[in-house]
């Protein structure tokens, strides 16, 4: 319960259920598709309650500028970016300094899965676009681009999931919500290599003490393997439907 | 060279009648509207045109008004054609190409006063509403104009924005809770004619961008036009010029029909 | 006829005449001077009314950045700008948007009438100064780069001529002037090839019936057809006058 | 290909339990630490981590706060990475890796609540202190992020502000003759733990950073955590992480312990 | 390569005291000076010192003036080296040399008072006129920077402002029908002079720029000095240094007389 | 005495001592450190007064981008810089127009005493950063970035010495602080290099009679001749340390 501008906002009601009915270790409904922006080499969309993000993977194909290829693996490169319209008050479409940290954050959350040795000279490109914003945009992108990055065939040591916990009305809580990251105490975004138990993004914005970060930690990793199931189903999904085009394409 | 030998191969098949993808020289690919899907918006519509996608959103604030024009809203239109759309965009601000579309679709919106601005002012020199359109390009498989046109529009057709008022003490004061539709007048449409050879075709795709001399765009608006934009680095007879104009007159109407069914907008 | 902030501003009177005593169909004194920026390869400067162009023509020559280039083709850059006092409000030196699409269109409107495949590899830049704007400023731009390009030694298919129509008082007018354009209720930039009959530039912005679109296309090509007479004389009273400096230089 | 063969060596090294300066796994390098030698600035300090050498500086000046905090100051964070500081930097606008070290520090600030900037309110929802606090590194041997966020700190803490009072009319007075100390709440302090191959270690210097494969940074306030940077484009495991976060805090309580001595606070 | 060789080619001949254009060392080149020709500007002049040309226009806006001179009007003055002006010239913001330029300029007319900007006050410490000077280089045939000057003189000099007025209510009035013109109490003129070798000569053009080793430029107003600038990566003696002054304040006074003669001042 | 604000300011009292107490052609303190950045090939902090700066040389190194390579000697450039907290006022850390003029004099007063035919197809970088202003920072950049590029062992013609004189109060004086910058007549920033007796900045800020102006410079010249023995002895002072360092490093 937080005292903002003096109205109390209360997070956490007396039934212990977050603002949308959630309980605290309840995730929202998930909605991944694969290959919906026929350009890119992959592509996915992602729909976590109302945050809606589209991921395209560009490569690995020729650097430009040149000079940036290295000769022993690919560069990856990634650009999360938000629409002017995708939050409560317009934001300029030119890249925030919040942007550029997050997509840093986001490759180096995705880079330890993609097999980048196998790509000399080349370059990967993951394009994040977040179409509207309700929390946990971070961690839904990575969920899209790992997703995408699968589905445009780059060779991956692990798909990466990525879950985002807080502490709101002194309660660890699962996947936040925009009123939760901002009347919350802590936002704790997270991203894993599922296979691997290697951990590829840690941001923490708020206090807490090492051991409620310890137990933020094991919720997350929970978190993380139910979504990468649902990463494994919607590739599958994909590769099932293309097979049937393919079978029914070669019945005309 | 490349694009030489791909004009050559259109061409030949142009003269047959056929287009890449099978479509008749004023058919229309495929269109898909899909409104409301982003909550943060007052309103916003994904369009496809084939595989063509592009999203545009509204966002309203409150500005003051031009000094020539105290008692007007503002509308701005913006566009960026992102690398997430296609492997020729890059990063950076938009080029002369979204500066050009944003340009033609804010003409043809204004000249159609398809939005009744002067309803948007709230106090006049002082406060009015500032509608911003924002065009966004996810997938450019050719024809961007028609595709962001179209979204800019469904957007514009299916926003709501906050009521405001002013009070006593001369402030003005915004409600969330209330939301109304905006003053819409009339629909315009944008259809975008190109020329191969000399074939003239409509809503070309990519491989037809490619290898066109010249584009000829123009919005109409009860059946009159009110925004005209020759494109391309080649020139246009007359008679060619009147003849696009009058495919993309019959387009516009049956596009408009779409646009009225998937909307319910009349 | 327009009723703006409660002022009407009356732009044909009742004896048919315009804010400047013209006649609907009557254009503007234009001067020509062709070659007055020594060290572009072509220049003109172009008075119509008071909208005042300065145009420079710079190549054939080497492309900077390189990878620009074409090899089959010469590529036509083009930089229409306004000067800062060229306006009734200072405009800021850095191009605006507006800027941007008139460079675009304007280049448009001139690489037909250029032979670029004469010229693989290279640029021809035309560089386009607005001194004084009132009104038709793009068009009085083409007109004048033409006739750089021309004076440049470039081959050319043919000139290009240019001239707006506009619709004041529900009156289909002949080169439009700043009040004009502001006030009233259409404005249609062209321009043609004369010789070939050629449009190249052709913009609305403002509502017609096909049926008037198509007069005032008439009335610009009949001005264009003007307009080329009066580019060609200056070009001619170039040469004469060069080579009377010749001769006399030779009599030296 | 050459940080590969330095990698090998210093794994060698490593393993032997020896870095390349000779300092054990959890060993800062020896701490500067200079207040107050900027007159113009309310407050600065220079502070050196071994050869690392980082200046931030501290000024005021009345804005507008932010309209869903209308009687809280306000804290802006900027580091500069400046040539020269290294021949890999360049001159322009922050790169990812300045903004990020920024973020990082603001964010460090503003959850310990290090300042009260509710104290820092004039007139609340129209005039509050904004604080700048801004960051150039001059001699970059590595881990930049806790030298900046050290002097950062130090700047802060050493800053004397002017007194601003609201007069009858409600208008804002500054009196820069009279000053005041910065609204301390506490001392946040910033460590970053490198892991080269399987070997954690604390304040790395360049020739170790060009090597790691992951940093965590993390600040601490009263034994308690309030932010965590993962920084690298490898993975931790979960093991790893907590081993990182028990490093830092000792290190962050010796680190505060050095503080409060040369600064003489508490 | 090249300009070492044009170098000796123009020391043999200067040895000998002639210029590439056949002037002596200390001849300007014709001047010419044509004003208003700019309708939209209060005052605009375009100046030919041989081949290089300059426009300058002059624009007036109100604005607030700068807190440490509430009772003076703003002066600003820009430059644009545009491509139309040379093959040298590259689009894009101002780079060194066009800055310099501005700021020498600036400098000359704020140092010698030229305007008295008092007198552009309208409400103190609220309201002043901004004059606005823009310099747009034409034809770059070498001596920018005096062609530049004398053209922002020149339409300072012929400027008309509107009145503007402070009504009963406190509120500025501004009458664009009644204009005036600027309060002017001085002539300040600039002389480039360069240094190639060791002969000293006056507007060089632009072959002689290219191979000068210094230039020193001054600008004088009652025969005294207001502003100097050396520019160039070699040195001068003292003694030069006083030779190119006493050289410029004789042309200046040459360069004075023309202007008063052209624009009919005084 | 000058009558600003309504405040008059005296910046020479009675006894004809300045705001700091100096006699008009008295010195501020000079403090000069050499290599303390370690990065840097040379460097040199300076104190004169309460202008602190920091000057760091890099080079003679490869220049990038490549194309301004020039093949029959080095490029010199120079960035002078302020920390947004070293004025009064902070200033936005991206150079402004003053930062990019002093930035071109500094180079034109440092490059004359480099040997830059020693160095083709490189570039020698220096940096300037102003950590705290209080007038005359250009010419005590000059002091330090002149330093910097002799303990980088850039072979040089001579050291460059710099000074400003100003008027005040009708008087000239030398070394001029923020507030006589702020509230006299003239600033005359001066550099030379004392041995070959060569002026390499000379800029003018304020109305001088020429006769005036030769007895500005005569000060300048003396006041850089003491500079310049300062300069040296601090260069001397780091080599012996040097020494020092390298028979101390070889007795273990």
């Amino acid at each position: 319960m937080l005292n903002t501008k003096n109205k109390k906002i209360v997070l956490i009601d007396s039934d212990g259920r977050r603002v949308d009915g959630r309980r605290p270790d309840e995730m929202r409904d998930i909605k991944i598709k694969v290959g919906i922006l026929e350009n890119a080499d992959g592509s996915a969309y992602v729909e976590q309650g109302n945050t809606k993000i589209y991921a395209a993977v560009y490569g690995p194909r020729e650097v430009h500028p040149r000079h940036l290829a290295l000769p022993d693996r690919a560069i990856v490169r990634c650009r999360y970016h938000m629409t002017p319209f995708s939050v409560e008050e317009r934001k300029s479409p030119a890249p925030t300094r919040r942007e550029i940290e997050l997509s840093k954050v986001i490759r180096e959350a995705l880079t330890p899965a993609i097999v980048v040795e196998q790509f000399p000279f080349s370059s990967i490109d993951v394009f994040v676009e977040v179409i509207n914003a309700d929390g946990s945009t971070r961690c839904a992108s990575i969920v899209a681009a790992s997703v995408a990055l699968a589905s445009a065939g780059i060779p991956m040591r692990d798909l990466v999931a990525a879950c985002s916990i807080g502490k709101v009305d002194s309660v660890l809580v699962l996947d936040v919500t925009d009123i939760e990251d901002k009347y919350g105490e802590v936002d704790l975004p997270f991203a894993m290599m599922p296979n691997r138990g290697e951990i590829t993004l840690l941001q923490l914005d708020g206090v807490l003490r090492l051991e409620e970060l310890e137990k933020a930690i094991s919720m997350a990793t929970k978190a993380c393997k139910e979504i990468y199931e649902k990463q494994k189903k919607a590739l599958k999904e994909k590769y099932v439907e293309l097979r049937k085009a393919i079978i029914e394409g070669g019945k005309t | 060279m490349i694009p030489k030998i791909k004009r050559r191969q259109m061409l030949d098949m142009l003269s047959s009648g056929l287009r890449v993808d099978g479509r008749g020289l004023e058919d229309l690919r495929p269109v898909e509207i899909k409104c409301r899907s982003v909550n943060n918006a007052e309103g916003s519509a994904e369009v496809r045109l084939g595989k063509t996608l592009a999203i545009a959103g509204v966002k309203t604030s409150i500005g003051t008004p031009f000094a020539d024009t105290p008692d007007m809203g503002v509308l701005i239109v913006n566009a960026e054609f992102l690398p997430i759309a296609s492997p020729s965009f890059e990063p950076g601000p938009p080029d002369e190409n979204a500066i050009e579309l944003a340009r033609v679709i804010d003409r043809g919106l204004r000249r159609s006063e398809m939005i009744d601005l002067r309803q948007l002012c709230i106090l006049p020199g002082k406060a009015v509403w500032e509608l911003w359109v924002d065009i966004h390009a996810l997938n450019h498989d050719g024809n961007l104009m028609d595709t962001s046109a179209l979204a800019a529009v469904a957007a514009l057709l299916t926003s709501e924005v906050p009521k405001a008022m002013v009070n006593e003490k001369g402030e003005v004061i915004v409600n969330k809770n209330e939301k109304q539709k905006l003053p819409i007048k009339c629909i315009p449409i944008t259809i975008t004619v190109a020329k191969i050879g000399d074939k003239l075709l409509v809503d070309p795709c990519l491989d037809e961008e490619e290898v066109a001399d010249v584009f000829l765009t123009a919005t109409f608006v009860d059946d009159k036009v009110c925004t005209i934009q020759k494109r391309g680095e080649k020139g246009l007879t007359e008679e060619e010029t009147l003849k696009c104009l009058r495919v993309a007159q019959r387009k516009a109407r049956e596009l408009l029909k779409i646009v009225k069914e998937v909307i319910g907008y009349g």
